[in-house]
This record gives C-alpha cells, structure tokens and sequence, in this order.
C-alpha cells in the first residue's frame, strides 16, 4: 500500500494567486493512498525541502508528489532532495501546477478543481512508481573529430591538450580547411597562413592525435561513451610510410591542367599532387579521375621517377573501425555556387568571380602571387565593383539568412585592393553594413575613409559586358533612388555561405538534426550552442552556421572543453527511463513471442535478441532483449507490442494506465 | 443549467509539446480549464489502448500532440506515432467513433500560442459536439455514476 | 482536353495582330482554342490598386466561367491579364476565407484547379514540341528578345529560378531558326503605363532598350506583352527624339515570329498593322 | 490430390518432416485439419472447395511444434499467413516444408519461402468488390448511427476467442485481453468489452492481417468482423501504398516514411 506525501506549493503568489493551494492539499489528502499532504510558500526553498525530508522519515513515506512548477524546472531538484531523506528519486513526480494550471487560467473554482485533478492523475501514477537505480555506462576517452579546418585542428588540440586521445578525419588530402586559402583575415589583416600553419603542424606532431586525411566517416554507432565509428581511408595511391614527400612526381606528372580546388579554379594542379605548398601531411595523393593510369592504363611516370618506390596504384579505400567516446563536428561550409544568378554572369564573364576567388587572387601564395590580376587578361583592375549578399538574406533566389561573414571580407577585399593598386577604384553595393565584433565596425570605417572604398546602399541587378567593360547597374537608395551604372574592370560576388553538399547525409549517419538549410542544429539555440540533441555529438564551426574566424575557434574550444567534461569522469550515468522486455515463470519465461517487429521500431537499435536455454544450455525461447546503454527511453516499442511484452520504467502501461483513470475518475 | 464542460485528457510528448504548454505558462497565455495534460516520453509512446481507456472513463475529447516531423527527440517516434495515429483513426472511424473528439496536433517547445489555441479550439468544438453520450451509453458510466 | 482562351481587351484593341498571330499559329497547328463567352476585364492596373475585393473577384469570375465551360487549360496572351489571374488563382488557393467570400459575391463556386497557361507557356506546350514539323521558312536574322516586367513575375508564383534572366522565349527563336543576341535588358522596365501620362519616361526607357537591341545587331525585337509592343512599336517617336537618331528595328510578337517561321503571309501574322513597318527579308 | 498424398507420405517415410498438417474428412460436410505423422495416415489427405480453415494457424501452437518438423497444406491464403509468419521470425526455411496447393489445385513444391513470396508477388490480396461496397456503406453512414450499427452487431459476441484462436497471426502466448495488471479489455462481454475487444483486436493486426477470414469463419455468432480488418486494408494500402506479407519489407507500423500524408494533425 503506497503512503504517498503531497505536497502543494505556493510559488509566493504565482500558484496560490488563482490556486485554492489549501483546497487542493485537502482534498489530495483524501485520496486513496495519499498519508499527508500539506501547502508551502515555497517547496523549493531550503526549508521547503526539509519539511519533505522531514516527512519522508516521519510518515514513512512510499512516495512524494509536489505539486508546484514545471518538472522540466525543479524535478531534479526534488528528487535529489527525496534522495537524501533514503527515499529512492524515482519515486518522485512533479504535478505541474503553475505552467499548465495557476499561469494559464483566471482564478476560479474550475482552476482549483484542474489543481485538484491534476494532483489526483499524478497519484495515479505515482502510486506505481518503483524505484530505479542510474545506469552506469563507461566512457572511451577518445574523441572523433570530424573536419580538419580550423575548428576541428583548434578542437582537437584542446581535447589533445587535455590529456585525452584525439582521432582527426578530414575529407580532403590536407588539413586546414578554408582558413587555409584566405588571403589575410579581418580585422587585423594578419596573414592567414601565418597564424594557421603553426597549429596544423601541431595538429600533426601532436602525440595525443591521430590524423586521418583523405577520410571521411562511413559509419556511426552507439552512443554518448561509446561510439563506433567507421571510416572510410579514401587510396592516396601513396605508402605514405616511404613517401618522403620531396615531390618529383608532381613535377614529373603528365596531367598538369587540372583545375586546382584550393585555388578555386583560378589554378592548375597537377594529377598527383598537393593542395598546397604548405599541407599538412605534405605528401601527395593520386586523384584517380584525372590520372592518366587510372583512365587510360598507361603513364605510371610518377612510379618511375619515386625514389622510395612509394606509389601504389592497387591501393583501395580502407575501413577503419574506430571506438571513441564522443565526436566533435567540424565540417565547415561552401560558398553557395553563383551560377544561379545568370544576372550577375558568373560563368558567363571570366571576370565575374566569387569572394572565395578574391582571397587567392590577393594570397601571397596565389596563382598570381598576390597581385590583384583579373582572370580573363591578367591586367590589374582599374575598378572593381564588390556585390554584397549575393545569394543571402534573398529568400526568393538564395538563403533568406544573413551569412555573417560577407561584410566584413568584402570590406577587407575592397581595402587589400586599395592597398595593392592604390589609383584603383572599389565600389561595395550593399544592403546594410553589418560589422558587429571587437574593432570590427573600426576595420569598415578605415576602409571607408582612410582607404576611399565607395559604398553604395543598394543593389544590383545585372552586370552585362560593353565594348570590354563590365556594366554593373544597380540603385543607390540613399541618393532618391536613382539608378546608377559603373563600368568595372573586376565584379567580386559575396556568395552565400551555405551548407557543405554532403551536410544532410553525415547527419543522418550521426543521428543529429539539421536545419531547413542543412547547417546541424544545436540542442539549444541559447543555453547549448555546441551540443546536439545526440548527446555525446558536439559542434564546433560553420557546420552550425555562417562564422568567422574568431567565433569558430571560440565555438571549437567549446567544443573540446565539453569533451574534457566527458572525459573527466570513468563511467557515466544514465537515467534509468529505459525499456525491459519481461520475463515470467517457465513454461513461459517471457510473454514476447519473439516478433521482432520493436526491433524494426526502435530508432536507437537498442534492440537484440536473447536465447532463454535450460539447464543442458538447449534454446527453448528467442525473444527481444533491450540494450539499456543504447535505449533512450522513447517508449516507441511498448506502444507497438502487442502482447505488452516490452514496458518502459518511469512510464510504465501500470503507471499510465492509472494516470489515466485517475484523471476521469474522480 | 450550467454550460457542459467537456472532460479533455492530453496526450503530449514530453520534448515538444509538455515544453510548448510550458511556455503558454511562462508566456501567461490564458486557456479553457478542460484539458489536464498527461505526459509521455514520446508521441511513440502513446499507446491507443490509453486513448480507447479514456472513452471509456468518460473523456469527451482528446488531445494527442508531440514533435512535428523531423523535429522528435528520439528522431522518429512521432514518425511512428503519425502512422498509429492514421490506421487507428481509419479504424475508429469505421466503427462509427467519432473522430473529431480527437485533435491530433504538432506543438514545439517554442509554439506556446499554439497550444493555447490547440486547447481552446478543441475546447470548442468538443462543447459544440455535446457529452460523448454515444460512447457513454456503451461504457455504462453513466448507470455507474447515477447508482453512486 | 478542352483548352480556353481569354483575349482581354488589348487583344481585341491596340494590339490586335497578337490575337490574329496566335489564332493563326494555333489553327496549323490544329489546336482549338475556345474563347470563354461572355469574359470580362481582367481588372487590370486599376483594380488592385483601388478595391481589393474587386481585384479578385474579376478574374474570379472569368475563372468560374471558365470552369463551367469545363475547360482544362485557359491561355491568356496578355502579360498583364496573366498576371492578375494567376494572382487571383493563388489568392483563391491560399486564402479560403477570401475564395468563399468571392464565391459568395458572384454567385459562383471555383474548383480553382485550370491550368493558366501565358503565351510562352502556351507556346512551350503545345507549338514547340511539333516545331521541327511545322516550320516551313526559318527565320535568319538575330532579334533580341525581350520579355519585360509582368511574363516572369511574382517569383513566388512563377517560381521560376531565372526571372533575373530568362531564356524561354531565346530558346523558342532559336528553335525557329533565329539567332538570339545574348543582351543586358532583357526584363528591363519599358515605362509601361508612363505610356499614357509621362510620354518622356517611356521615351528613356524604352529607348535604352531599342537601343541596346539595335547596337547588338538585333534585327528585331520579339515581345510577348501588348503593353511592351506598344511602347517599343507606337511610342518610337518619342524613342527616337529621346535617342536623337532615327531607328528602324521592327517590334514583333513572339506568335507573329512563329506564323511567319511557319510560311504565313504577313497579312495572316498582322503585322500590317504596326507602326514601325516590319521588313524582315534582310537574310544574315 | 495423389501428387500430394504421394508427396506428403514420401515426406513422412524418408523423415524430412514427423508430421504433415493437412484437410481431412470432417463431421458431416465439413472438413477438419488432421495431423499425419505416417505415410499410412495421409491417404485421408483430401483437398476440395470447403478447405477453408487457415491451417497456418497450427504452425505456432507449442502442441504441434512438440510433434518435430511439419510439412502443411498450403492454399492460397495459408501461403500469405506462413510469409507473415516469416516476417515476423516464427518460422524460417529450415523449420517447414511447405505443400504449397494452386487455385487449380495442384501441388507446387516450394524451394524457399523467399519462393512463396515470389509466387505470391502475382496473386495480390484484393478486397472483393461486394465488401468494399459494404464497408463504403457503413462509411456514408451518420457518425452515430454508424456506432450504434456496430455495438449492435458486436453485441452477439460473447467473447469466446474463436477468431482469436482460429487466427495465424495471433499466436502471443499472453494474449492483452488475458493481462489484468492493468487491465486492458474489459473482461466481461458487454458492449463496452465487446468493442474493446475488436478493436485492439484490428489495431493488432493493422498493416499484418492478411484477410484469410479465418476470423470470420470461426466465429460462431457470425459476426462480420473481417469488415474491419479489411477496411483497414484498404487504409493500409491508401496510406502507405505496399501492402501484404513480405520477408524485406518492414512491417507497416514498425516503419515510416518521413513523408507520410495525413490530413488530421494540425
């Protein structure tokens, strides 16, 4: 027989405004297995908890209900409190009074009979509570990080730093990501790949971490502590034990017209070959679809002339089964492809080009060294007109989102261009000039009045070619709105930062969600920025959303320090809400009869099989067996079984079905 | 004689929906007292059996509510919960119950005027159909009550 | 399948060799275009600037009677009456409260459910498919085409990803032997009604249009919009007083292009009936 | 039917199976299932028209599984339930032989049941037009009346468990009726039980059943029951297209399709 303790709150006078709470523990006193009920100013003050204590060891109570906030709110602190006095946490619930009862209704008899019921159908329930014990679960103190760009080379560092094991997977044959290809970054005009490539050495001298290039995840499993994954080792075509990396075969390579991905384009590479000069691991790999061997049968130079014997042209992909604990994702963005605007005549004009293509035409390690040279005749642009928000904050063509980062490159654009060819002329077309960030409204100004950038509030809606010159026509909204028309030499597009193409498919292989716009989604847009609703799954980058440098690493060390926090401890617990097949007296032993069908259910795959033997170790029954350490508790398999074989604890068919009762019995 | 008020139980997820009736509290956004929420995991949770139970008590409605699609916790129990809910509903309606005292709804944890305005709405419509004097007759209650 | 057929009025006035070319295009090709009885205005410029309401309930009403003429297509030549069906198509869609109360209003009720078809869309349907067939002089010269404001708009309806820069009308000239010039005004404004109130206006804008086509080596301009043929075609004056040079490029319909690309007398295309006169022999 | 009396006597002699479920020679007209366990025993085999007992159903009593491998008759609708079965891991290839039986009666011999479901794959599970008319009917009714029509048909039922028990597919050894903490179905046989009953009953079998009848046939008040399993059907296939026993296919309710239509949540 349950003895169970009520206990209604005041909430000061957010309760008891529009709450008979006097009533309500009267009438809670009455019902069957209820031994006290009592009102208070405040549950939750100390006092408040001591009187449950005090209660609990007085009366002897089975089980506690206090009736006050949300249980999303001070559940925890209740059954902590529960806890102390020896009464199991699990015996006790919340009846959420305030959010769903004082706050929403007027004061009135029907709102203290709802305060009554509500009080009632927890009962109910309670009066089936059992108790349940956390669920211990160890941790593998290694942490996956996904993307070697600059938030995943600062991420694993920090976890590195900690003391922990790090694997780095990262897509492409080097490490760096886009930070790599900037020219020099806002607001300080800093060289990019001064201040990256120390770290990415690091990253690779690091004896914590375990680089990966060429890589990408194939598989993920398992869950917070206790992940499997899988990842696919994309052939190099390399031993990268005897590849020393002194790069006669790239020298030596037939296939030298291949447009080069790190210079967008704006480059060749050869067909074996390095991102760049600085990658880190410097070891070349062999891209297949253009290699002369690999589509022809014939060339092998590059194995003729290595002079380690290091190519190996039968190499496969490799699958790597890696356990880890948790997983940083660190994927990075793309630059929204801006062929879409056939207005603007990317791909139709050469000197059309994106902000991308910008940074490594003023990158000292450039395809022209760092000399501002449109692509078209390689002269030095007298005018360049810069286009902001080309594809953001345009719900009808591009991303209706604002991509954060575009105003303050193209500020540094337009002022790199100033200081490189000092008689040119740089137009920005903008909407607004959002410069929000340490020195960074600072950095617009200089451009604006120390190096004469024109900014035009407005935008643009075509640019044609005439007799060699690029004719931008856009508004000037500012000036009445008068049309205005520029002939420039250069057209820099600010595309969109939007999702990388493969966001959607890693998230379904991770569990995580993602937004409309396939960036993955943190578990709070406040108070959890760097998790995801997986737990054990973190983010740190522009995978999340547009970023910039600064906000990147932040959100990484984040990231990592979460990581740490795992890590810190050996085992983890779990709350006890998971799902448990019966088992009954032989000849039956359980009531599943081994359909399977909750197993087809349950999106964790927490579901196996398990054989009942005798004593001679015969089989006499297969049936459904739940992984505690992988079930979330969803419940999804004992709504569907059929023979209500499967039951979940915390909301059990015994505990929901007298909820329900005792909410239409009164 | 007094207004009918209709006996509602709610059937809501414990992620989305008891979070977005959360917020109406926070927000002080005001409702009809009928609708006393009862609170699950999941929407994959919510077993039929519980909703057929509720007739039978005496319910003159329900409201069954969780995630909207994608937006689960669990990533697909209210997929799941979707498919339930489109077999159960073809069969009640087969067999005359009527379906219109059951609202299914998607409410987020950012959507408290929504469940306000899922619970008034309902509210409505419930008083406008009248007791569930069909089902009442079947379940009997109504000789139990008037024997107590 | 019964395709319907709604002029609106510039068809029947100002721009009456549209309405010939596309009956003429239509009758080869052997399709049956059904003008709805008893249609009336489109409601135009004025109404959706004056009365809501009545904004709607105009071409509500031309829909319905479509509708009970049990037609499954309605083709509407005129950019402008296209625009304001298609309008009131999606209103009606979107909005059931405004589709009771216009049903209400006119006493009659909407499926909302028939194809609206603009002549490009038309054309792309029904004529391109059989063109290889049906075109028996190809044309030979470069004409810019010219699709202005309204063929391409609102996005959110049209949800077409190239209303910057269009290209099914290029793609149907070309089809017909025709080269067309890649150029910048495209959907550039044509000063539209200015036409009437503001002669200057169009004057300019027009003018840098007919210009541009004429500096890129177009022979032609071809239009699918009675207001834009207007402008292009009867204000040339005022164009060429704006440009103070004299220009000759002739303003054709895109139907009219297409009845002469199938062998059709100029007297059959109408277009006798314009005020630059159009010379199209000059071969390239 | 000597093919398979042959077939099945063979079966039994060489021991590949110890007993074979087939039709016998019933009281009166009817014919019952029998349990051959030698070749002499399956000369009363015999199959005809009134051979409509689902003998699938015995595939998963423990009394028969004690008898060691069974070979079974199988007509069309025995084929459906033994797939269903295999869906749902009750059977495999190993634990049965199957004899399978045309609509032409004659005997096919099946390597697999990957085989049936092939064989199946031609022979789609149809609702005869007169039921869709009928339940079409019970449709248009008023909301009301249509409740009022099945509390009265269900009122003859009193609850013996016939269909239950003459069921393939309802082969839980706890039945949720039998479950008492909490209990589920009112025990009783009033409406309210009644109703209960029928319809935990077609939500259980919602996206399995494979409209054999069975039901139908066994219940000795006559009640239509298979209307509601088969206006499921139809939903089934409406809702989610597939429908009918497959071994690669997931269950109808233990899978979804993230664009699943409905037109009720709001």
């Amino acid at each position: 027989m349950s003895k169970i303790g009520v206990f209604i709150c005041h909430c000061g006078e957010n309760i008891s405004a529009t709450v008979d709470v006097v009533r309500v523990a009267e009438a809670a006193g009455k019902l069957e297995g209820v031994e006290f009920s009592t009102d208070y100013k405040y549950m939750c003050s100390d006092p408040g908890q001591t009187l449950i204590k005090q209660m609990i060891k007085e009366k002897g109570l089975t089980g506690v209900i206090v009736a006050a906030c949300s249980p999303r709110m001070h559940e925890p602190t209740f059954r902590k409190a529960c806890s102390s006095a020896g009464l199991n946490p699990y015996m006790c619930e919340m009846s959420n009074l305030r959010e769903h009862c004082s706050w929403v209704h007027d004061k009135s008899e029907a709102t203290t009979q709802k305060a009554i019921d509500l009080v009632r159908t927890l009962v109910g329930k309670v009066k089936y509570n059992k108790p349940l014990y956390s669920i211990k679960v160890p941790v593998t103190k290694t942490a996956l990080v996904i993307g070697g760009g600059i938030a995943g080379i600062q991420s694993s560092l920090d976890i590195a730093n900690a003391g922990h094991q790090v694997v780095l997977v990262e897509k492409d044959p080097s490490i760096g990501g886009h930070m790599s290809q900037l020219s020099e970054t806002f607001p300080t005009l800093d060289c990019s790949q001064c201040i990256l490539t120390p770290r990415m050495v690091e990253v690779a001298q690091h004896p914590n971490i375990k680089l990966l290039t060429y890589a990408e995840l194939e598989k993920l499993e398992g869950f917070i502590g206790n992940f499997k994954a899988t990842i696919r080792k994309k052939a190099k075509s390399i031993d990268e034990d005897l590849c020393t990396g002194c790069g006669t075969c790239i020298t030596k390579c037939p296939t030298k017209k291949i447009p080069s991905e790190f210079n967008t384009g704006l480059g060749k590479r050869t067909a074996i070959y390095v991102p760049f000069p600085q990658a880190v691991p410097n070891k070349p790999v062999i891209d297949k679809e253009n290699c002369l061997y690999y589509k022809n049968g014939k060339c092998k130079i590059c194995e003729k002339v290595c002079p380690t014997g290091a190519i190996r042209f039968d190499q496969e992909d490799e699958l790597v089964e890696l356990e880890v604990g948790a997983v940083v994702v660190a994927t990075g963005f793309d630059v929204m492809e801006p062929s879409k605007f056939s207005e603007y005549g990317y791909g139709k004009y050469k000197d059309v080009i994106t902000g991308l293509q910008f940074e490594r035409l003023a990158s000292a390690s450039g395809p022209t060294l760092g000399e501002i040279r449109r692509p078209s005749d390689g002269k030095i642009p007298e005018k360049i007109v810069f286009v902001a928000c080309a594809g953001s904050r345009d719900p009808s063509k591009g991303k209706p989102y604002c991509s954060k980062i575009c105003c303050m490159y193209t500020a540094k654009h337009a002022m790199l261009y100033q200081h490189k060819v000092h008689h040119g002329e740089s137009t920005i077309f903008y909407m607004d000039i959002r410069s929000a960030g340490k020195n960074y409204e600072e950095f617009v100004r200089r451009a604006i009045v120390e190096d004469d950038v024109k900014y035009i509030r407005g935008r643009v809606s075509k640019v044609y070619e005439e007799n060699g010159k690029l004719i931008v026509k856009g508004v000037d909204t500012l000036l009445n709105a008068k049309p205005v028309e520029i002939q420039a030499d250069m057209v820099v597009l600010a595309t969109a930062a939007v999702a990388n193409s493969g966001a959607e498919e890693l998230a379904q292989k991770m569990h995580i969600s993602y937004d409309a716009y396939n960036f993955f989604s943190e578990a709070h847009p406040k108070l959890k920025p760097v998790e995801t609703n997986t737990a054990g799954i973190f983010l740190a980058g522009a995978c999340q959303a547009p970023k910039d440098i600064p906000e990147t690493v932040s959100q990484a060390s984040g990231a990592a320090a979460k990581v740490a926090i795992l890590f810190s401890q050996d085992e983890l617990s779990r709350e006890p809400v998971v799902a448990v097949v019966n088992r009954s007296a032989p000849p039956l032993y359980s009531t599943c009869v081994g359909c399977f069908m909750c197993a087809t259910a349950c999106p964790y795959q927490a579901i196996g099989e398990e054989l009942i033997t005798n004593r001679k170790g015969e089989v006499i029954k297969r049936v459904a067996k739940v992984n505690p350490g992988l079930c979330q508790g969803c419940g999804t398999c004992v709504a569907f079984c059929r023979s209500k074989s499967i039951d979940i604890d915390g909301y059990s068919n015994e505990q929901m079905y007298s909820e329900v009762m005792a909410l239409l019995n009164d | 004689m007094n207004e009918f008020e209709p006996k509602i139980v709610a059937f809501v997820c414990n992620w989305c929906t008891y979070a977005g009736a959360d917020l109406t509290g926070t927000s002080r956004i005001k409702y009809a007292q009928n609708v006393k929420i009862i609170r699950f995991p999941c929407t994959g949770r919510i077993d039929f059996m519980l909703l057929l139970k509720s007739f039978g008590e005496g319910a003159d409605g329900i409201i069954v509510s969780g995630c909207h699609p994608n937006d689960c916790h669990y990533t697909s129990g209210n997929f799941h919960a979707r498919r339930r809910w489109i077999m159960f509903r073809g069969l009640l309606d087969m067999l005359g119950i009527d379906v219109r005292r059951i609202q299914y709804s998607w409410v987020s944890a950012a959507e408290g005027a929504k469940w306000a305005d899922v619970v008034n709405t309902t509210v409505t419509a419930i008083r406008e159909l009248g007791p569930y004097t069909d089902y009442a007759k079947v379940a009997g209650y109504l000789e139990k009550e008037a024997n107590v | 399948m019964k395709i319907g057929f709604y002029p609106g009025c510039s068809l029947t006035g100002s721009s009456r060799e549209y309405n010939e070319s596309l009956l003429a295009v239509a009758k080869v090709a052997g399709i049956e275009l059904c003008e709805i009885s008893d249609w009336n205005c489109c409601g135009s410029t004025a109404a959706h600037n004056l009365n809501r309401e009545l904004s709607v309930s105009l071409p509500a009403r031309n829909l319905a009677l479509a509708e009970l003429e049990e037609m499954d297509e309605l083709v509407v030549p005129c950019a402008a009456c296209y625009n304001r069906l298609v309008m009131t198509q999606h209103e009606l869609a979107e909005k059931p409260e405004i589709k009771a109360l216009i049903e209400g209003k006119l006493k009659m009720t909407l499926r909302n459910d028939i194809r609206i078809l603009n002549v490009l869309q038309f054309l792309e349907k029904h004529i391109v498919p059989r063109l290889d067939e049906l075109v028996k002089s190809p044309l030979t010269y470069d004409v810019a085409c010219y699709y202005g404001c309204l063929l391409v708009r609102p996005n959110q309806v049209m949800k077409d990803e190239r209303f910057e820069d269009p290209m099914t009308m290029d793609l149907i000239m070309q089809k017909l032997g025709a080269n067309a010039i890649d150029w910048p005004f495209k959907t550039e404004c044509c000063g539209a009604g200015f036409s009437v109130s503001k002669t200057e206006i169009v004057g300019e804008l027009s003018g840098k249009i007919v210009r541009s086509a004429v500096d890129r080596g177009a022979k032609a301009i071809v239009v699918a919009c009675p207001m834009c043929h207007f402008n292009l075609d009867m204000r040339r004056p005022v164009i060429e007083s704006y440009l103070q040079r004299k220009i000759d490029i002739p303003v054709i319909y895109i139907t009219q292009a297409i009845a002469l690309a199938m062998g059709l007398s100029a007297q059959q295309a109408g277009t006798q009936r314009h005020f630059v006169p159009v010379n199209l022999t000059v071969n390239r | 039917m000597k093919e398979l009396i042959q077939k099945a006597a063979s079966l039994l002699e060489t021991n590949v199976v110890q007993v074979v479920i087939g039709y016998g020679k019933g009281s009166a007209d009817r014919t019952r299932a029998i349990f051959s366990t030698t070749a002499a025993d399956c000369e009363q085999l015999i199959f005809d028209s009134r051979c409509i007992q689902n003998l699938a159903v015995y595939l998963t009593k423990a009394e028969i599984k004690k008898m060691g491998k069974p070979a079974i008759v199988a007509p069309l609708p025995v084929l459906r339930s033994i797939l269903q079965l295999a869906a749902e891991n009750q059977i495999t290839d190993d634990s049965l032989v199957v004899l399978g039986v045309s609509p032409e009666s004659e005997l096919i011999e099946f390597e697999s049941l990957a085989a049936i479901e092939t064989y199946l794959a031609t022979k789609q599970i149809a609702i005869e037009e007169k039921y869709q008319t009928t339940i079409k009917a019970i449709k248009a009714m008023p909301v009301s009346e249509r409740f009022a029509y099945w509390v009265k048909e269900l009122e003859p039922c009193f609850k013996c468990y016939a269909c239950r028990a003459a069921c393939p597919l309802c082969y839980c050894t706890r039945c949720t009726v039998e479950n008492n903490q909490p209990q589920w179905i009112s025990v009783a046989s009033h409406s309210l039980g009644n109703l209960e009953w029928h319809i935990m009953r077609a939500m259980h079998l919602a996206g399995r059943c494979t409209d054999c009848e069975a039901c139908y046939n066994a219940c000795p008040m006559g009640i239509p029951i298979y209307l509601l399993t088969k206006s499921m059907l139809q939903d089934v296939s409406e809702n989610f297209g597939t429908y009918g026993p497959s071994l690669h296919r997931d269950n109808t309710l233990s899978s979804f399709n993230p664009d699943d239509k409905e037109s009720f949540i709001r």
